[in-house]
């Protein structure tokens, strides 16, 4: 039990990205409405993050920016900066997802007055 | 030479299509159907190489060839298609769309033809493919739904059917089975996979017989030869269902060949399936009224009779087989043709109308008797004979079984006299009550009839001159 | 007697009680005899009946009832997955190696050589930088040409520049919005904006060209610059904005900007290190302005779309 | 200096970014559609150029990105597949535009026509580098690419419909793209490596030591449900009628073309290079993708038969082809994997050849979709009735047209298991059957006249031709010699 706990210590930001994630899931894939889709998308891009961006962190060492003549000890100085690089690119990404999926949104809004996904599956089966 | 039979059905479908003028048209239909007789019996004469049309590669090409087998249903598939001809002129204009109909009428001949001259497995699958595609036009022709219905149902059950061919053509390529045909098989090494080979077998027949309308897959036929019109019914119950026989036969003559497939579990399911499709058949076609879907009930039984002959797997079975493909061909024929000239004239379409009638149209009904005993199997008309051979050989190789199938063949010949005599009679002999008046079709109508039943009866007059030349072919199976 | 009347009424019931699938019992067997059935329509591309006579009022229980079905088994499904994904997901992110373990198999040789060459390779200090901008070029590359296509197509969805385009639908919902808009500037943030702007324009610069020694860099001061350019288009509304921003402009930056870190990054590519070697380390510098300019125009062209749909 | 042939993956690559980077600055939509075509025509040759080579010298090559070699840097890698593919996908994307451009005039605004094409290129380009990439990170970047221009592609044309149906494709694929990005978090944390060689040389040791295996096992059902979903395999399927169904001509092709293969073919290349096929088969993921190869085959069809909308039919039948593919990638060995890639070639002609026919069809019948209101419609475009009816016949399988070859390929690849070749079988000859249901009558539609009266020519457009008469090429040539394509096929997959 105690050892139990010790891992979930251990890995406390691996347990709560996977929570976010699925809390993140259930919301894109169960919500009614669109924005809160959205919303959830953007958690379970979060929770990715999160998971990836505490892969890099190693036990008592520095953001990786190089000081002055600790080149040659730098591996054992600063943490590891390639998860910081990814996040950084998957962040982008999901801004400009987010994006697009908010425009979306907004046209489907003017154009049936609705941003129930279930009342438009209806009205688009009413069409054709 | 061997593509001639090919090219002339092509060229004069597609003039037939380009012509607008009625007179023209027939004619040029006339020219082309006479030109592919003529090279057809050119090229049975004169015999062929075998031509590589291309060379797909990964042990696949289509080749043409000509043999024994392939010269027997040329000749009869041409010939039947330019005797059917002239009846199809007048009774077509008075369906209307003409063009669309004769263009086809003569694309599918091309296909057939394709059928007969194909030397190996695929080939033969494509042109059968390419029949299927093209013999369409001609059940939908008229356009009502149930024309497209009776169409569409044509089309699920010959694709089903040309899958399973379709599926055994995989495992044959996979065994080598896809080189040239050739009497007594051309399967190498069987060994340990007889088994594979024989399900194959086993479904590749079923999906041939589809086309030839045996149990299982029959229900196709008696919806779609009954909605077209009398003459393409006339040839797709006449030959096309024939062309399922072919394929059987290339497939279990010329592919895997005899000796591994004799006494299999296959040969015995498909020959009670066989005798299953004759007596059933004859059945429904006794208690059917309507004129041409009781004849379409009849072709399910008759071909069968073929089939069965094909699976019994001895010379003697196969010359009964082939006998009944000519005369189930020239008697189908003729009986559809006259019930088609007499729906023509008179409107009347089911079977108990017909009172009287040989008063009115004495030449059409006489044909129309002849083809009916043939079709029984009356001694001297030729049908006596290929039963007889079936009966015979299906006694003398398989005891129990074979006394069962002869039985059923005499029982189904009964019922064949009982669904098709009586409209002979009631024809000629309506009572006194009854005043005739004359309204016998053209001659363009009766020409055709005429023929086909004099070749109903002549063969089976002299009766070596046919059984002659097919024993040979048959002998040269085994 | 009375028995056998009970034991029929019994019959009866069962049968009401459990009628059999006639649709498709009767379709089948006309199918074998070949008699129209009644999924015949599906053969002959009959549009549905239903389709043509409904008038349609939204309603829950009115929808469509294999919808609703849809949606209720729809909700099981994902739940269900939902829980079982969450399970295997958080087991497995248990077996993985411990936050923080420096014996972790991503501390290997490659942050290592980062860490160590990366500042002499490339001149930057911010080893993050120099590993988005050299190391790993092409990701940030495509991740710059997503931001510019998000933008491109919202831009094509939002994009109005004539009314006569739009549909009258929309136009009825546009004119609703600019109802809503109020009509006088608001004192306060109009002044607050005019001295706030220029502060934060300057701290972006700081940001972005600080982005090679220390934390910072294109993305995050490009977002800063366009922070400053939405307020002050918020501030003084679209048309005095024209002064800092006009469509021309911001296609010329926009496409510039790509286009420069393109043909750079091209040229760096296609010269294979070699003599590319001593151009990466002054190469991160104009990369990371062009990338400046593409994220600020991609955000304030986001704001200027959402809002009005005009640049 | 590396000789030029290296440096044609990144330059196509390059090409189509800064092609579309140029084009929308422009505003002049006709412009934009002669530049993007020319555009993907000249990749087309350089992809050819490659092939060629390659296929000279028999080899495959990495192109490090920059001057830092794996693992530090970026890498693409190119053999013979490769550039197969990629020229068949800027090929089809041309023929597309050439098919779809007078309905692209119809469809799209005047004033967004030219960021139409900036999509089109950028798809090109995604295409290219999933195809082409040795690193999973950049896969993820440009699978995002591939879906927002995939999904701005769908909006184009501006109808509600469409609209949801982009809405309910991007919320799908982003959740794909989600579980992608997880996998790859996942074998980063396992392995340490974002580069395909290293990542594969960590897994191999970790088989042998046996540890994560069950961990192996969930990661690569993520990588596959990820780019399942954004290529409908089977369960995930459901976006595809709408978004390929209810958009323009030109986006319908090339999508169903091209952009559901991508992702398959990124599939592709991580079994075989970062998860060896045995790894697959050891972890039985191999068999789930057959499976659900097999339900997409028949599924597919069965939805395409009551269908009545000719786009959407078309849309189910893509289901049911990606269906062949995964049954194909499914078998787990390299014949299978080989007539799945072979596949793919076939189903990107044909099936962008139907759409342009159809499309055409429909616009000569004054732009009405529905397969009832197709009547008569080949008699007024035969060249288009034509089209439509080979490709129809090449999907259904009919010898000497492109369908028949892959389905021969598929089956005979299945010859090594019973079970998988029974079952394989007759999933083919079912779906046969079931093709032939719905594309027959659709053929007889198109081709019969409505009674009482007789269809006028329309007007040619001669963009329509050129497309309709080169893909017609392009499908009977595959279906008549497929053996040298197949052989490249054979090379490149040995030299993944």
């Amino acid at each position: 039990m105690m050892s139990f706990l010790n891992t979930l210590v251990q890995h406390r930001y691996a347990i709560t990205a996977t929570i976010l994630f699925v809390v993140g899931l259930m919301n894109l894939m169960q919500q009614r409405y669109l924005v809160r889709k959205v919303i959830g998308f953007n958690i379970m891009d979060a929770a990715i993050f999160l998971l990836l961006a505490s892969r890099g962190y190693v036990e008592g060492r520095m953001a990786p920016v190089v000081a002055e003549g600790t080149a040659e000890r730098a591996a054992e100085l600063y943490i590891n900066p390639v998860p910081a690089g990814l996040v950084l690119t998957g962040i982008v990404v999901s801004v400009s997802v987010s994006a697009f999926s908010l425009a979306l949104i907004q046209k489907i809004y003017r154009e049936y007055g609705s941003s129930d996904i279930k009342e438009l599956v209806h009205l688009v089966k009413r069409e054709d | 030479m061997l593509f001639l039979p090919l090219l002339f059905p092509l060229a004069g479908g597609i003039c037939a299509f380009l012509i607008k003028k009625e007179r023209p048209r027939n004619l040029c239909v006339m020219a082309a159907l006479i030109l592919t007789l003529a090279s057809s019996v050119a090229l049975c004469l004169r015999g062929a190489e075998p031509v590589t049309l291309l060379n797909i590669g990964g042990g696949i090409s289509l080749r043409l060839g000509i043999d024994g087998m392939g010269r027997f249903f040329l000749l009869l598939m041409s010939a039947v298609w330019l005797i059917v001809a002239p009846f199809a002129f007048p009774y077509i204009k008075h369906e209307g769309r003409d063009r669309q109909f004769f263009g086809f009428y003569l694309l599918t001949l091309l296909s057939l033809m394709g059928l007969c001259v194909s030397k190996n497995a695929v080939t033969l699958y494509m042109f059968y493919e390419l029949m299927t595609l093209l013999s369409i036009p001609l059940v939908l022709h008229s356009g009502t739904e149930r024309a497209r219905y009776a169409a569409l149902k044509y089309l699920g059950y010959s694709v089903a059917g040309a899958s399973l061919a379709l599926f055994g053509l995989f495992l044959l390529h996979h065994y080598g089975g896809s080189g040239d045909f050739a009497a007594g098989g051309i399967l190498p090494n069987v060994g340990s996979s007889q088994w594979l080979l024989v399900l194959a077998w086993f479904l590749m027949t079923l999906g041939f017989g589809c086309k030839a309308g045996m149990i299982p897959m029959q229900a196709w036929l008696t919806t779609a030869h009954p909605v077209a019109p009398a003459p393409a019914s006339a040839v797709l119950s006449g030959i096309i269902t024939k062309a399922g026989v072919l394929g059987i036969i290339r497939t279990t003559y010329f592919v895997f060949g005899p000796d591994i497939l004799v006494g299999t579990w296959a040969q015995k399911t498909l020959m009670i399936l066989a005798l299953l499709t004759v007596l059933s058949g004859s059945m429904l076609a006794y208690k059917e009224k309507h004129l041409k879907k009781r004849l379409a009930y009849s072709t399910v039984s008759q071909v069968s009779y073929a089939l069965f002959g094909l699976l019994l797997l001895t010379p003697t079975g196969a010359l009964g087989a082939l006998l009944q493909v000519f005369f189930h061909a020239a008697a189908k024929d003729v009986l559809f043709l006259a019930a088609g000239a007499m729906i023509y004239r008179t409107g009347r379409e089911y079977a108990d109308q017909y009172r009287g009638i040989g008063r009115e149209m004495p030449v059409t009904l006489w044909c129309f008797a002849i083809g009916a005993l043939s079709l029984i199997g009356i001694p001297p008309t030729g049908g006596y004979f290929s039963k007889w051979y079936l009966a015979t050989s299906a006694i003398e190789y398989y005891g129990a079984l074979g006394v069962v199938g002869a039985a059923v063949l005499l029982l189904s010949a009964l019922l064949t006299a009982g669904y098709l005599l009586p409209i002979v009679a009631r024809g000629f002999f309506p009572g006194r009550d009854y005043i005739p008046e004359r309204r016998e079709v053209g001659a363009s109508m009766l020409v055709p009839m005429i023929l086909l039943a004099l070749s109903a009866l002549i063969p089976g007059l002299f009766s070596g001159l046919l059984a002659m030349p097919l024993s040979l072919l048959s002998a040269s199976l085994f | 007697m009375d028995k056998r009347k009970s034991a029929k009424n019994r019959k009866k019931k069962k049968t009401r009680l459990l009628p059999r699938p006639a649709h498709t019992k009767a379709a089948f067997v006309e199918w074998v005899d070949g008699d129209r059935p009644a999924h015949l329509s599906a053969a002959l591309h009959e549009p549905r009946e239903l389709r043509k006579r409904k008038v349609f009022v939204f309603d829950e229980s009115k929808m469509g009832q294999q919808l609703i079905k849809f949606f209720r088994r729809y909700h099981v499904a994902t739940t269900l997955m939902c829980a079982l994904l969450l399970f295997v997901f958080a087991w497995v992110v248990l077996t993985l190696p411990s936050f923080g373990d420096p014996a972790a198999p991503t501390n290997n040789m490659v942050p290592a050589e980062y860490l160590t060459h990366g500042t002499a390779e490339t001149g930057a200090e911010n080893v993050v930088t120099a590993m988005i901008f050299t190391y790993r070029g092409f990701d940030t590359l495509g991740e710059s040409c997503v931001l510019f296509l998000a933008l491109s197509s919202v831009m094509m969805l939002l994009l109005r520049r004539d009314m006569s385009s739009v549909k009258p639908k929309e136009r009825i919902a546009l004119q609703k919005d600019a109802a809503k808009e109020p009509k006088t500037r608001n004192f306060i943030v109009t002044v607050m904006s005019r001295i706030l702007v220029p502060f934060i324009f300057l701290y972006g610069l700081y940001v972005l060209l600080g982005g090679e020694s220390s934390p910072g860099g294109g993305f995050s001061a490009g977002a800063i610059m366009s922070a400053g350019m939405i307020l002050y288009r918020h501030a003084v509304g679209a048309e005095a904005s024209e002064r800092l921003m006009n469509e021309r402009l911001f296609t010329v930056i926009r496409t510039v900007g790509l286009c420069i870190y393109a043909v750079l990054f091209g040229v760096y590519i296609l010269l294979q290190g070699g003599e590319g070697g001593a151009l990466t380390s002054h190469l991160i510098m104009p990369i990371d302005i062009a990338v400046g300019m593409v994220v600020m125009c991609t955000m304030y062209g986001f704001y200027a779309l959402f809002t009005k749909g005009e640049i | 200096m590396l000789p030029f042939y290296r440096y044609i993956p990144f330059l196509c690559i390059l090409l189509c970014l800064l092609g579309a980077i140029l084009l929308a600055a422009g505003k002049n939509g006709r412009a934009a559609f002669v530049i993007s075509v020319a555009g993907a025509l000249v990749t087309a040759v350089l992809s050819g150029i490659l092939l060629i080579r390659l296929m000279q010298t028999n080899e495959s090559f990495v192109f490090v990105m920059g001057r830092f070699p794996a693992p530090f840097g970026n890498e693409l890698k190119a053999g013979p597949l490769q550039a197969l593919l990629s020229t068949c996908f800027s090929l089809v994307i041309a023929l597309s535009l050439l098919g779809g451009w007078s309905d692209l005039k119809h469809d799209v605004k005047p004033d967004k026509l030219n960021l139409y094409f900036v999509m089109v290129s950028l798809t090109l380009a995604s295409l290219y580098v999933l195809t082409y990439t040795n690193d999973m990170f950049t896969g993820y970047v440009f699978i995002e690419i591939s879906t927002l221009s995939a999904c701005a592609l769908v909006m184009a044309k501006d109808r509600g419909q469409t609209l949801v149906a982009t809405l309910r494709y991007l919320f799908l694929s982003l959740l794909g793209s989600g579980l992608f990005l997880i996998g790859i978090v996942l074998l980063y944390s396992v392995t340490g490596h974002l580069l395909m060689k290293q990542v594969s040389e960590h897994i191999a040791a970790l088989r042998a030591t046996g540890e994560f295996t069950l961990q192996l096992a969930f990661i690569v059902g993520l990588f596959t449900a990820g780019l399942g979903v954004k290529s409908a395999m089977f369960p995930f399927h459901r976006w595809l009628p709408d978004a390929h169904g209810s958009t323009t001509t030109a986006s319908s092709a090339i999508l169903s073309g091209t952009v559901i293969k991508g992702t398959a073919i990124l599939l592709i290349t991580l079994f075989c290079r970062v998860f060896t096929l045995d790894t697959v088969d050891k972890l039985h993921i191999d068999n789930v993708v057959f499976v659900l190869g097999l339900m997409g085959m028949i599924f597919g069809s069965v939805s395409a038969i009551r269908e009545r909308h000719s786009k959407r039919m078309l849309a189910w039948s893509s289901i049911a082809q990606m269906g062949y593919i995964f049954t194909g990638i499914g078998l787990g060995t390299r014949a299978g994997i080989c007539a799945a890639c072979f596949h793919i070639l076939v189903h990107a002609t044909s099936k962008s050849m139907l759409f342009c026919c159809v499309g055409r069809l429909s616009a000569v019948n004054g732009h009405r979709k529905m397969l009832k209101e197709l009547q008569g419609s080949a008699r007024r475009d035969v060249l288009a009735g034509v089209g439509f009816t080979l490709g129809a016949l090449s999907m259904i399988g009919i010898p000497l047209l492109a369908g028949f070859a892959s389905k021969l390929y598929l089956a005979t690849s299945t010859m090594g298991s019973a079970t998988k070749m029974g079952a394989t079988l007759i999933a083919i000859a079912l779906s046969t059957v079931l093709n032939a249901l719905y594309y027959i009558p659709a053929v007889v539609t198109v081709w019969s006249t409505p009674d009482g009266e007789s269809p006028e020519r329309a007007p040619h457009d001669p963009t329509f031709v050129i497309a309709a008469v080169v893909s017609i090429a392009a499908v009977v040539l595959l279906g008549v010699a497929y053996t040298p394509v197949m052989h490249m096929v054979e090379v490149g997959f040995a030299l993944l």
